[in-house]
Parts: C-alpha cells; structure tokens; sequence
C-alpha cells in the first residue's frame, strides 16, 4: 500500500522527467543488476492500518500475563509501579517522541531541558554528582560502568557479586568477550555477598555489587567499599532506584559508579523494553564517562541554554578511541522518568518506597507465619525476597495463572537450589485482599 | 516581585508560559526552581496494606537520614511546565527534518497505538512462554521479515539501538572465528565510516584499520586489497556509504574480504534506500543491524529508544544471543512457541528481549506497507534526494556529483572560501526558516559537509521549499546586504548557544551551578 | 519557486514548520492550499464485502455529479498541519489563563483516561439499558453528587452546556406554572447578568425584565420589589454574581420573589465560589445549572464540549427531561437501572443522553476531590481572587471593593482617562507577558471592565508574577518611554487582528476567498 | 484530598495574612451565616486518583453493549465509524483540548484556523455556502433551524416529516413550547414523507426533511423544496454527512438551511455525546446563523489571520435579541471533524459512503433473500435500513446481545407496527463475515 508516501504517479513521473531519468528503476543504476531482486521481497503485500491494529490485537490477546489481567508479582528489575495519566500524557507529547538527538541546541531546548533536569533527579538519587542522559537498560549500563572502572584502574579482573541480576552477569560475560575482561562471580552466603581473599590472578580492577540484590537482601557496601580502598578497585553498584528513595544513597558509602534500572520511574512492563539505564559516577570519572551529557550554559545573548556537552569522550568525534560506543539511547525514557520523579516529589518517592517495603513485609509475614513456606534466605530484605518452595518454581508459576497471578520469577539454576525458588515482589500497586488471595493460592499451588 | 509580601513567591512562576515561544521568550524555569514545599501530584492506591515503621523495614546503617531532594509541584504545574518545554523543541511532527544518516521520516500515529495495547505494554518480560505467546508470536514474525527484507537466515531483536547492534555483530563475528579455532586481530573500516563503527570495533576486541574513499567517494579498492590478511576479522560497511552512494564495487570487495577469511558486516543505518531492490544478503553480507527507528519508522524519541537487531547468514545463527523465540520443536504439550538460545550463543546482549515495543511499532509498520510499499518507500527516498541533488547543485558544490541514493552530501567549502560562510551558518539560517538543519560536517571525508536526507515521507512542494531555502541562504551569503548567516538563528527560542563555555565550566546538574 | 521544474510544487509546503513560532513566524497554509490531488492518508478494514456499482446503490437523481472536494494530503502532512496549529494555540496547559466567568483551571489528565475507557466511548447510545448498566450507574451517581452540591433534589444531565441548561430551566419554570394553569410572561435578570441568560429567557417565550444592580454591585432589592408581579415567572440570578460578588440579599430576594409565585433560577457558572460552603438550595433556589466545563474541571476545548446539568427542587423534579437513569422500582427481573421518564417531562432536551464523556469527566473529578476537597477547591479559588483583588488596587480601579468570592472585576477607567489606554490595551499586553487576558467589557455595568478569575489551580507564584504583570503595565501605560500599549503584543503567531474588516468583507470559508 | 490545589497550608497562611483575614472562613463572611453548610457536603472524601480510576473500569466493565466487545449494527444518527489513531492523537493535542473559545485571536490562531477549515468542509459537504463552528449535536442543529426559519418566514407552523430522527422531533416539540412554535409531524409512507395540503392552520414557515430518513430511506427533497416554493417555507434538511459522499448534496436541492450529526467524523459511539451539530444556510440567512462563525481576515501588519465575526448575532452582544442562546459549543469536535475529513479527503470520504452503501446492500440481500424475513418498508435506502421482525424488536435485541451483537434500535411506538422494526446500521467496518454471523443469528433470534 505504502500509505505513509505523499507522491502521486504524476508527482513521481514529473520528479523523474526533472531528473532526466525514465523510470524509477534508473534511480538504482549504480546497483549492479545482478544483485537486483527480480521479484521483490517475499513479503506480504501491505495491509490497512486497522487490518494490522487488529492483528496486534489479537497478539496481545495471547498475552496471559498482561498486568491488566493477571495480577503481578514479579519483579527483577521490572516492576508493576504506578504509571499515571499525566506522565504519559506529558512524556507521550510529539515533540519529544519524534525529534532526535538534539544536535541543534537552538531548536531542542525541550529535550535538552528536560535531560538536565533528569541527569540532576538522578544524580541526586544515587548521591553521585554526575548522571548522564540515559543508556538501555540495566544491564548496559552496568556493561559500561565495568568498562569504565577497568579503564579507571586499568585492571580487567571484575569481581562480580552474585546478587546483580543474572541476566546483566550474562551480558557482562558476553561483553567481557569482547573488551577481554575477566568476569569473575561471587557467591552470595545466604543472600550477602563474602568478597573472598585476593587470589593469583591478582587484586580486581573493578568490583560490582547490587544494592540491594537481586535476591531482595541489602547487601554490605561497606565491605564492598574495604575491599576496592585495599585493591585499588573501581566500585560500582547497582542500586534499586526505588529502594534508594528509603536507603542511604549509595554514593555515600563510596561507589564510584551508581547504575540502574529506570523502568520504576513512569514506565510500563513492557515486556522489559524500552527500559532505561541509570548511570552516575564521581567527577574522577567525568571523562571517562559513557553516553551523552548534557550541560548548562547561555546562547549568545547570554541567556540561559543547555547543550550536549563533553562531546569529545563520544564516538562521533573519538570514534575507536571512545570509551562506549552508544549513539541513539533512551532519551525518552529519561524525560519519562523526569516527569514520573517530578510527578512523586520528595514524599512520594519515599512513600513509594515505604509502600513497598510495608506490602513486602505484611506479604512476607502473611507467607511464613505458619511455617509452611519459608524465605530462601535470611538476610534483611526490603522490597522484594526469595520464597523457598516444596515443588519446582516453574510448576508453582504455572498453577498460579491459573488463579489469576504471576507468581514471580523462578531463580534458576544459577542458584543453589534455586529451581524452588521463587523471586517475588510487591509494589506498592497490590492490594492487602490482592495480597491475602495471593498468600492462600501460592500456599496451595506450593503443595 | 513582592515576595515578602504573599508569602508565595519563594520559587518561579509555574502558571506562566513564559517559555512557550508563543507568547514570549523567556526561558522555562527549571523544575527546581518551580518546586516549592509541600507541593505534590502523586496519589497511590488504597491498597489497605498497613504501614510498617521505617526503622523495622530498613536497619539502621543503611537508612536514609534525609529525603532525597525531589521537586514538589502540582499537576498543574508539573503539566504546564511539560507542555512549554515541548513547545521549545522542534520534531518530525511539526516539520522537516533532513538529518543526514539519521532517516527522519514521518512516524505512523498508528504505532502509538500498537505500543500502547495493554496486553503488549502490560507484559512481564520474565513471564514463562507460555503465557506471554503473543509476545512470542510478535517477535517470531518480526524476525522473519527482517530476514526476507536483509537476506539473512536468522536474527537476534535484542540490541537496543545500532550502536549495540554493531558490538553484537562484532561479538558473533570474533565468536565464529573462534570456533574456527581462529584469533584474528583487526576489523577493517572505510574512512567515511559512522564513528559507532571504530567505537564497536574496539569493544569488540578489534583493532581498526581504516581504508580510504577513492576519488568516486566509495571504498578504494586497492588500497582495500593492500590491507587483507589473516589477521581481517572483517570489514564493516554501509552501503549506500554515508555519502549516500552505493559501493558499485561490493562484490568485489565482498570476494576479497571473503577470500582472506573475513566476514562482512552491513551497517544499516542506510537500509532505506535499498527496500526490495537489492539486499545485505544478496551482497555478499555476513553479518547485518538494522536501524528500526531509521528504516521502519519508530520514532526517534528525542534520542532514543531506538532497536537495532541483527540478522546474520546461516553459518552465524548457532551464534546468535539468546534467549530468541522460536517455534517449538517438540512434540511436548508445552507451548506452541519457546525461548530457545543458540547452542553456541554468545549470551545476552540486552537485559530482556531488546526494546520490545519499538519491536511492535516496526512490525506494524512493515505489515502496513507490505513488501510492495517498502519497496516504493525505498524508491521514494531516493527519488527525493536525488531531486534534491539537481536543485542544490547550482548554489552548493556536490563533491561526488552522481546519481546518490536516499541522501545527498553536499559542501559548503566554496561558500567558506569565498564569503567566509560554514556549514554551520547554513545550518543556523535553515533553523531560522522552519526546517531542522541537514547534519554537518559528517561524513569527515567532505569538507563543509551538509548531509541532507528528506526521507520518503516529504512531499515534492516540501523538498521544493526546501531547496528554496538553501538556495536562497547560499544567495545572502554572497550578499553584502543581507544580515550576516553568523547571526541566526533570531527567532529560536535560544539564539547561538557557547558550547565551549559548556564544556569549560561544567555544569551537568541543578546542583553544580556556582 | 520553480514549480514547474518539478512538478510539485502546486500546493503549500506541508513539511515546513512555517508556522511553528519555535521557527518563524508564517502563517500556516490551510487544508486546502496544503492539499495535493490524488494524496492520501485514509485506510479501511479489509471486509470482503462485495463493492455494488453506486449506480445500483443510490438512483441517479439522488447521485452526486461529483465528489466533495476535500483535502488531500498524506498523513504527514496532515499531522504537521495540526500540530503546527496547536504551536499557534495558547490552553491552560501552557499557563495560566485568567479569564473572568469561566474558570479556566487545570483539568486533571486522569479524567482523559476516564473518557478514553472504550467500555465507556464505546457504548452506543439507544443500547437497552440492560446492556448499559455501567452508564446508568454512572449518570445516577453524577446526578446524586450534583444534587447534594447543589442542595437540589433531582437533576437532568442532558443539556450540553450552561445555556443549553439555561432553556431547560425555563422550560421548567414554564411547565410547572402551567401545571398550575399558569401563564406567567416575564422573567426578570439583574443587568449585570450574562449575555446567555437574556437570550435563553425570549427562547423560553419570555420577556425579560431587567433589574439595576446598586451602588454595592448587588441587585438593587427595591428595584427588584419594584418589579415583580403575578406575571413574574422567576429570576435568574448567579450568585456569587459576575462582579464575583456574593449577594448577600439573597434570602430576601428568595422571599420576595416566592411570594408572588416566581422561582429561582441559578445560573451556576459562578459554583466554583461556594462548593461546600453554601448551596444554593438552601439560598431558596428552585432551579441550577451547573456549567461542568467550569467548576467540574472538564476541558473547554477550544470553546466545548461542555455540559449544563440541571438540578430542581422536589417540586419540579416531575419536569424533568426525559429519559433519566434511574433506578428500578419494579420487581420484575429486568436489569436493575433502568431509563424513566418522568410523568411531567418537558421532554428530550438533547439527541440522547447529553454530553456523557463530559460527564464522565466531571463525576471522576468529583470523585477525587470527595466533599472535602471540594470545599478546599472554592476556599482556594476564593482566596487567590482576594489575594489577587489586594495586589492589583495600587494600580487598578476596584470599583466595588470589598472581599469578593472566585473571581475580581477591575477596571481600567482611570488609565483611560488619564493615558487613553483601554481595558483591550492591557489585554492584549498582557498576552506578550505570558499570560492569557482575562475578560474584558464584561460585565457590561463596569466601564472598562477586566474580569479576573485566578481559579484553585493557580499557586501562588503564578499570582504574583501575574500581578507583578498586570500592575507594571499599569505602570508602562503611565509612562511617555515604554512602547504604546496599542502595538502589544509584538510576538504573538499574528498581532492585532482586524475584526471589523473580518465582518465587513466576509469571508466564511476558504471557497469565498475574492 | 484536592491533589489538585498548589497551596499548602503555609501558602494559605501567609495570604491570609496578606489580607488581614483571620481564617479562610473569614473569606466567605458576605455569605449569611445562616446559609452556610455546617458540616460540609454529603459526600465522601476524596479518593487517590488510581482507586477512581479503577471505579470507572468498573463501571466500563458494566456496560455489554460496547463496540470492542459487541458487534454494532445500532445507528441512528451515531455510527461506529473507523476512527484512527493520527484522529485521536491530533485532536486530543492539549492545545486544542484545554484552550476556550478564542476570545483572544492573536493567541488562538490554532483553534481558529481550524475551525475556518472546518466550516469549509461542512458547507462544502451541504452544497451551501455557509457554515457555523457547529452545534451541540443533530437534535439541536434541528432546533435552531427551525428557529431560524420561523425567524425567516415570519410563521410559526412548522411540518416536520416524520422521517426526522424521533429523538430530534422530540427535541423540537420540547423546545417549541418555549418559542411557541406549533411542530406537526407529516407521517411518512411507506417511506416517503407525503406532504398533506394546506388546510385551516394556513402554511408552513418551516418544512422540516431528513435525507435520507430515520429508516435510511431516501425521501423526496424536490417535492419539500416544491411546497416550500409554493408557501414560502424555509426549507431545513438534516441529511446524513456520510451519505452525503454519495448523494446529491442538500443545497443543490435548495434547501435553505442543512444540518446534520457529525459525530460520523472521527468520534466515538461515546453514549451519544460530545456529538456534534452541523449547520449551514444560504448567505440569505447569515444575520441569522446561530453559534460562532470564524472569518478570515488580516492583522496590523497584513498577515493573515481568522477570528470570530459577525459577532453582533450573538447573545453576549445582542443578549434577549440574539437569535440563539449557544455560548460553550462543541469546537473540538469540529477539530476533530476537521482533522477526519482531512484523513478521509476526497477518495475516503467516497469511499466510506460507497463501502457503508455495499455493505448495507449485502446485508439486507441476505435477510431478505429467504423471505422469512422483510424490509419495513420499500423505499430505496442507503447505509440503514428498517427489517420487520415476527417478534418484538426489543426482545429480538436482547436475544442478538447473547450472541454478540447490538443489533440496531427498536422502531418503537413512533412508527406503526414500530414494536415488531428494527433498524439496522452497517457501516464500512462491519467485515463480510460478521454481517453473515449477523443475519444468521438474526434469522435465529427472530424465530
Ligand atoms: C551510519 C550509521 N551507523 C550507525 C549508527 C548508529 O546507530 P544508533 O544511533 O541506533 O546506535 C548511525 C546512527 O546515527 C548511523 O548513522
Ligand atoms: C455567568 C455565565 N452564565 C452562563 C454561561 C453560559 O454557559 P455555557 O457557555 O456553558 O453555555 C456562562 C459562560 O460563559 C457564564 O459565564
């Protein structure tokens, strides 16, 4: 159909004639024919838009574990917070939608504005004087904080606690493939990270630690701190935004680089993407850091403007030299989470956080009260926690949607016994009577 | 301002457009400043959940002593402040936005809607397959046309924009020779490259060797061939390149690259402008990213989110990150479709599926046109730039002045030399006249470089205004009579803005103003 | 333009942000100049349905001769088209617009969403009510809440705006003196009343009977007394009036005009004034409208949708239009909600059940408000028009200056006067600053009339620097060195418009272009 | 709770103080003590924005006879037309949304703009000359043309055919009362309104005449256009927009005034409102035109620009002679009428009328085939036909709702045999396979 095309054959025969050409396909002469499809693509031909809206919808209607739905109770990372109209509203306005990297400051203030403000929400979440305006996810931005502290210390051993969440050790793993690092992980005991003694292949140029973890336990900072003031290390943690709203920030206990996962702060599940990665470090790292930045400063008649800045350290003008790679990131995501963060203010981010923590603890009580389940460890958790099951996790997750719940995510096998275990949490979205009917089914379907 | 007076006055005005170029131009205050205590826009539900005591939930050492300084506004302040912000920022959807490499095309409304369908938006990405099959369903077709529209046998939807695209391909790439028992050492890259592309080849534990653009702006081929050895991993090209011209030499290049055991990767950042006429695979590719945003019309949100899949030839796949949904192959009673990951995967490039909803904005967008629109899509765009070439070639020098595909680099050297006007000033005037500006001075290998790409989706009377426009600006550079280019823009919300004053005293937050 | 080497250049550029005040300051094309013959943004289901020739469809002399011409364009250029117009567009969300008799305050987005629920847009009106029970539910819990705010008995929601509810309740003041074989022919107004409610008293086949206010800005008791006979069939008053004054007389104007059988008509544009603190059933009113848009913080959009409740007494409830939600007192298994039309009805005032998505909008607004916010909101709005009311005197003539209620009526007399700067000069000055004007000319008993009504919604900040605004051009009018008044505002989308060449040469529509 | 008041209540304190007032009681001391609310409303406390949210889910949830989950063949002036995204997304801009009416040109060009293009498309679409910036809906565009045209004759009769939408005649009977205007209804038959003689009440100053008609039949403009010759009516048409696409437009039958329902241009179902009143009429009638009328016109500087004229008919100018009371109007309905049709453009706007036309043919070819069932009447129609049913069409709708369709509106009383019509809407969205599931079960239901 090609719907979206404002030229009419006229239009193209006069655009043609103009050109001095014959036809369309002239357009492609320097294409050597022989590579030229003959038959086009093997595609359908185009549909109607509403033929297609109603195919998505059919699609979606395949999904059972839509949180309008089914009731949620997973978490890792990705979490059923409360996304309210106003913020859709204001970060779902075109002109932030369809305009792009802001390479003309003059006709981008919006954009710049707004990343400004967000590089400052963030920094002053994680206690760390510089955010930058935004990479991926979680697991990217972890990626690149490991890429910073080895280029800080100038060691690859990275030391990786067990509680960051698996999938950004696998991506670490992946990348580390390339840059050559040495992704070495550290168990949890009983849900906190035991840094072991330094060994023969030497002290870690990076150490990385989650804050709290992935298993919901509030991991020991200080130690991770000790262990990077005697090695040398570069400290990177991965802290819960969320739980950062109720726990001393964790710049303040010395990281050096503060990552995280943003989806929290004004968006959807969405089935884990667009996401957005929270990164911050210390001015020591200024140059080294990864993506955009963007700085206050004046235009010409001296009024204030914001500009991307510190553009030296980016690929378009370092290329191989560059620190990161990353061009296009997640800029709306980030002037979501600024409007999501302006929307909570001081007292909501920290009633968020104390909901949470409070739905978690009446949860926690409500499912080890009688004894028949119990936590998958004991360390103090604040927001999320792991269930340790009689059956398979898998099994148990199944059975309940059938009753209306996502029961949470099963551990896997990157945890001991973790095939029983499951990793649930609850926001500040699930209801006491939500609550209590998960407590009873999740009692039952762990028989 | 009588502050004392009412007590109020303690933060900015919220209620005043004060930024909205509509009724003045002042700046808009930032939220800190418009934050004022006490405020707030939040409200939760009643869940009923009794509160628990701080100091019984968080233990002591790790408690917060104070609350983290966020802004206190009303919804109406919080809104109002939004809105204005947005009324200083020009987009595709109030204009023309020839951004070289950068495919600003028109973006469907209907995409919103399909990313906005709850049972797309609502899904857990760590729900089993088995209750997330729609997802799984989305992903499978979208796979399936990207590797009919590339020519490859398989691909990963897990890089979140290009840039993550190229490290993957990269990664597969070192991963192959690998397996092959091979450690090669250097990823060859033309001179006119994306700076993404030496920028990946380092992640990717490559070292780069740069070939240079011969005389017609394409790779030179010689000096191609003088750098092929064992050590080649592989060469990462565009093409069309980013002077918009296609490598008439690849099969050739194709065959010696192939020839010394290096693999091809096709930067798609150009994708566009060859929609069913010719494909990656076709060409002798190995290895391929697609720009979703560029090519099939997600919107580029301010900067991102973008997606860049990777689609590889049949010897890649067992290399392909994982989890990838596939279609089960057992007779089980499990799921129709499964997370399954490559026997020999290089692991998890993204921490879910990639950026699932840019995904479904893409697929709709490829199922709307049909393999017959993408292909007129592809001619539009090229018909387009290459208009644009024949009325810009009078005013503007067009350094490799020959059929281009779906952009066009022209120069703004002749201007620099004789009336002292960059590229830059051009672009600033074009601000002042209602288009976004060409990108500039990119690729490097074109001195006083605007690279200007109209997409397929502006219609002849807009290229017509246009070229109108940059004529015209190339007309008052010569003009002593007309204001000075280096004055504009005047009418912007900010006029010129000191990058350098930016970069010297830094100031990257609210709170690092002095 | 070349236009004729192209080919395409026959329309408008529709890609050119000609009109976005970010980027120039050109008008933008219409429609019709954008349009491009044979263009397109339109698409269908796929249906199967078999196409009949239209000659079997319609008979000939039915047929049209040709199609209607409307524009053409792509979706592009449609969405530029319209968002650009909406860069030419101030609205409450862009800052604050102080406009005196309307209550423009923010309107919350959740109320969006409520209207955007398809189990609610998607409800065909003429469903049975046992397929639209949740509607039912919904009208009835407007109507309830409507009526314990109005202090009120029963209510019909059909009209779609206050006027529309305006007729209503002349229509019901007329059936229910008929019903007591009545035929009254006068109903009388204050002369400060708005222009709707004359008009709707000759449409409810009155005559309208003016009465003065007096030197308080209140209805002059002895003129009323003067007045009113056995052909009174009531008075409409708005209390408080539009002079944001409350009438303090009320209870005797109540008896008085109840004593020679008139009613009372509450004309409830001003309700944002005393929500939760005095209704005005319990001021002796028979009969309110409500103007939803207003106190209920449904958007005006652009000059409507709206909707224009009315609320009666008991004894007019029987009056009411027809069909009302209701619940069913019958015993037999029908749904529980059910249509009624009451015994007496005065009939369908509205082609089905009134603005219902309005409604919507308005019960959510009252829902989260609850009792005790709404008290709050008229507490707030009340004291901002105080507050605005003491900073402006310095400056402005107040020419009944006492405490007002939501809203204060200024006047530019003295600057006129004194400096032949008018009431529209500061207005339109006003405009440059940032901030919509507030009404001017109205109400018509104050000379040079400015009409401010801050609303709840406004913060402090946004008052002051209003103020701060208002009293410096006070301050500029004075003054021989500023710019003349008469040339504001200088960088709106167009200045001054010329309204009297606007009715002298008509032009209705882009085909009478001479 | 008032979430949406910016003061706190150190705000509230020191303007207080500013005014010398003790409390914010004190604010209200010109309301008699005597009258005031002593214990606040009867209502309940405010609820957090996401629990009223979930109410009006509630309430959705409630309503069967939604078009996402029930088939619709209702219509009767409200049809359930393709609405796309680009509509929704470009109408429901903020600006448009919660700007009023422009009282202020300069800073209103965009609403003003908008609705000149409208007016345009409408008077375009009636084949008259003249277009107001709309009415509240069909039923009250009616009113004011028959207040118009009583105003233009100087008599007070007015014939209506019966083929008026009976909500509309309703409406003129409701409203007559007030002007004093005697409405006669002209019974239609077999269709077609038959216009009686001129007996003892003298003639007509109104004629009042749907195109087509309540039961889709296409009436006879020429013969109502011959009696208004003859008595010197003004003649009113309310015809149906979308039909319109196909037919001869109502001007060129000389009608005087057309309205009409233009809720078919990019609205939903919504109930039945915001719909919206379309209005046009000869130049003849323009001091008369009720509602607003944008002009185009220039500002000081001779740009282009459009505002709000003839101003003077209005009743904030003319007050108790103004020829209509309308204030707050339906303008963004009018935008998104503006923003539709421009989506449609010449083609779609043909198109709709021919596929809603084609369908409407295959539909009643299928019930009437077997003859078990049977048209109501036999006049030609167009996109809406009337079947007479062996049941009461009450009943048949309740059974059809169990199968999944709103199978159109009960004829009722208004009509003879009304009990046992049903009149059936098929519009360009109804696939081939619903309308066959739709006479299927029709057939079934009307056993
Ligand atoms: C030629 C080219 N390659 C690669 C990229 C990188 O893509 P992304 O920005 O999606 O990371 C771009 C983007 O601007 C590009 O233009
Ligand atoms: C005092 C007053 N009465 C009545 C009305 C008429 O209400 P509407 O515009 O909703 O028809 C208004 C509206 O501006 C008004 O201010």
């Amino acid at each position: 159909m090609g719907t979206y095309l404002p030229h009419t054959e006229e239009d193209v025969a006069s655009m043609l004639s103009f050109l001095g050409l014959p036809s369309t396909e002239a357009l492609f002469s320097a294409v050597p024919e022989s590579l030229r499809l003959q038959h086009g693509l093997e595609l359908d031909d185009g549909v109607t838009e509403p033929d297609v809206l109603a195919h998505f919808e059919d699609l979606a209607a395949a999904n059972r574990a839509r949180s309008d739905q089914m009731i949620c109770f997973a978490g890792g990372g990705v979490y059923d917070h409360e996304v309210p109209p106003v913020t859709r509203a204001l970060a779902g306005r075109s002109e932030f939608v369809t305009s792009y990297t802001p390479y003309q400051p003059e006709v981008a203030q919006g954009v710049l504005q707004a990343l400004f403000e967000y590089q400052t929400l963030i920094a002053r979440l994680s206690g760390l004087p510089v955010a930058n305006a935004s990479l991926y996810d979680g697991g990217s931005a972890t990626v690149e904080a490991v890429n910073l502290g080895v280029g800080a210390s100038g060691r690859s051993l990275v030391w990786v606690s067990q509680g960051v969440h698996p999938n950004w050790r696998s991506m670490l793993a992946t990348y580390g493939h390339g840059t050559g690092h040495q992704i070495r992980t550290v168990p949890l005991t009983d849900g906190v990270t035991r840094w072991p003694d330094v060994d023969g292949d030497g002290p870690p140029g990076v150490v990385v630690l989650a804050y709290p973890n992935y298993l919901g336990c509030i991991d020991d900072v200080a130690a991770a701190r000790r262990l990077c003031d005697e090695t040398g290390a570069t400290l990177v943690v991965a802290a819960d935004p969320v739980a950062a709203g109720l726990m001393r920030p964790a710049g303040s206990w010395g990281a050096d680089v503060v990552v995280g996962e943003g989806q929290v702060f004004g968006m959807p599940l969405a089935f884990g993407g667009p996401a957005l990665g929270l990164f911050t470090c210390t001015e020591e790292h200024l140059r080294r850091l990864p993506g955009r930045l963007v700085g206050e400063t004046v235009d010409v008649d001296g009024k204030r403007a914001y500009v991307t800045t510190l553009r030296a350290r980016e690929q378009d003008i370092r290329r191989e030299k560059a620190t990161s790679n990353v061009c296009t990131n997640q800029t709306l995501m980030a002037v979501t989470a600024a409007v999501q963060l302006a929307w909570l203010g001081t007292q909501g981010l920290a009633e968020m956080g104390h909901r949470c923590a409070s739905a978690t603890h009446y949860a926690r009580a409500a499912l080890f009260s009688d004894g028949r389940l119990e936590p998958f460890v004991s360390a103090p958790v604040l927001r999320e926690f792991a269930v340790r099951l009689p059956v398979p996790s898998d099994v148990v997750v199944e059975r309940m949607a059938n009753e209306g719940f996502l029961a949470g995510i099963p551990l896997g096998g990157d945890f001991e016994g973790g095939e029983r275990g499951l990793l649930v949490a609850v926001t500040e979205r699930r209801t006491r009577d939500e609550i209590d009917a998960f407590v009873a089914a999740l009692t039952k379907a762990a028989r | 301002m009588s502050a004392t007076s009412s007590g109020g006055g303690r933060g900015a005005p919220g209620g005043r457009a004060s930024s909205a170029p509509l009724l003045g131009r002042d700046s808009e205050p930032t939220l800190f400043e418009l934050s004022h205590p006490g405020r707030s826009a939040y409200s939760f539900r009643t869940t009923g959940v009794p509160p628990v005591p701080l100091d019984e939930l968080v233990p002591e050492t790790h408690r917060r002593s104070e609350a983290v300084r966020i802004p206190e506004l009303s919804e109406r302040d919080l809104t109002g402040h939004f809105t204005r912000l947005s009324h200083r920022q020009f987009s595709v959807d109030l204009g023309a936005y020839p951004l070289g490499s950068c495919t600003m095309k028109y973006n469907p409304k209907v995409c919103d809607a399909i990313a906005a369908l709850p049972g797309l938006a609502g899904a857990h990405p760590a729900a089993p397959a088995s209750l997330v099959q729609g997802w799984l369903a989305l992903l499978i077709q979208l796979e399936e046309a990207l590797c009919i529209i590339t020519g490859m046998a398989g691909a990963t939807l897990q890089p979140a924009a290009g840039a993550a695209g190229e490290l993957t391909g990269l990664l597969l790439m070192r991963a192959w020779h690998e397996s092959r028992g091979q450690t090669r050492g250097t990823v060859i890259i033309p001179d006119s490259a994306h700076g993404t592309n030496p920028a990946s080849v380092t992640l990717g534990g490559y070292r780069v060797v740069t070939v240079p653009s011969d005389e017609r702006g394409c790779v030179d081929l010689a000096a191609l061939r003088a750098v092929l050895d064992e050590d080649v991993a592989g060469i990462m090209l565009t093409n069309p390149n980013t002077l918009g011209l296609f490598e008439e030499d690849i099969e050739a290049i194709a065959g010696a690259v192939h020839e010394v055991g290096g693999l091809l990767y096709y930067d798609g950042a150009n994708l566009n402008a060859i929609l069913g006429v010719v494909r990656p695979g076709d060409m002798g590719f190995d290895i391929v990213h697609m720009n979703l945003h560029k090519t099939f019309a997600t919107p580029h949100g301010g900067g991102g989110p973008g997606a860049g899949p990777v689609a590889v030839a049949e010897h890649l796949v067992p290399f392909l990150p994982g989890p990838r949904a596939t279609r089960s192959r057992t007779d089980t009673d499990g799921p129709d479709l499964v997370w399954q990951t490559p026997e020999r995967s290089i692991g998890r490039v993204h921490s879910w599926h990639g950026n699932a909803l840019v995904l479904a904005r893409a697929l709709g967008y490829i199922l709307v046109n049909g393999g017959d629109g993408l292909h007129r899509v592809a001619e539009t765009a090229v018909l387009n730039a290459n208009w644009l070439r024949h009325r810009l070639r009078e005013h503007y020098e067009v350094p490799f002045d020959r059929p281009c595909m779906h952009e066009v680099v022209v120069s703004a050297r002749r201007l620099r030399q004789e009336h002292g006007v960059r590229a830059l000033d051009v672009a600033k005037r074009l601000l002042e006249e209602g288009f976004h500006a060409p990108t500039v001075y990119f690729p490097l290998i074109v001195d006083e470089a605007l690279m200007i790409e109209p997409t397929e989706t502006e219609s002849p009377e807009t290229l017509e205004a246009l070229a109108d426009a940059l004529n015209r600006i190339a007309e008052e550079a010569a003009s002593a009579t007309s204001e000075p280019l280096g004055h504009y823009p005047l009418s912007t919300p900010v006029r010129r803005v000191d990058e350098a004053r930016a970069a010297r005293t830094l100031i990257p937050t609210a709170d690092a103003r002095r």
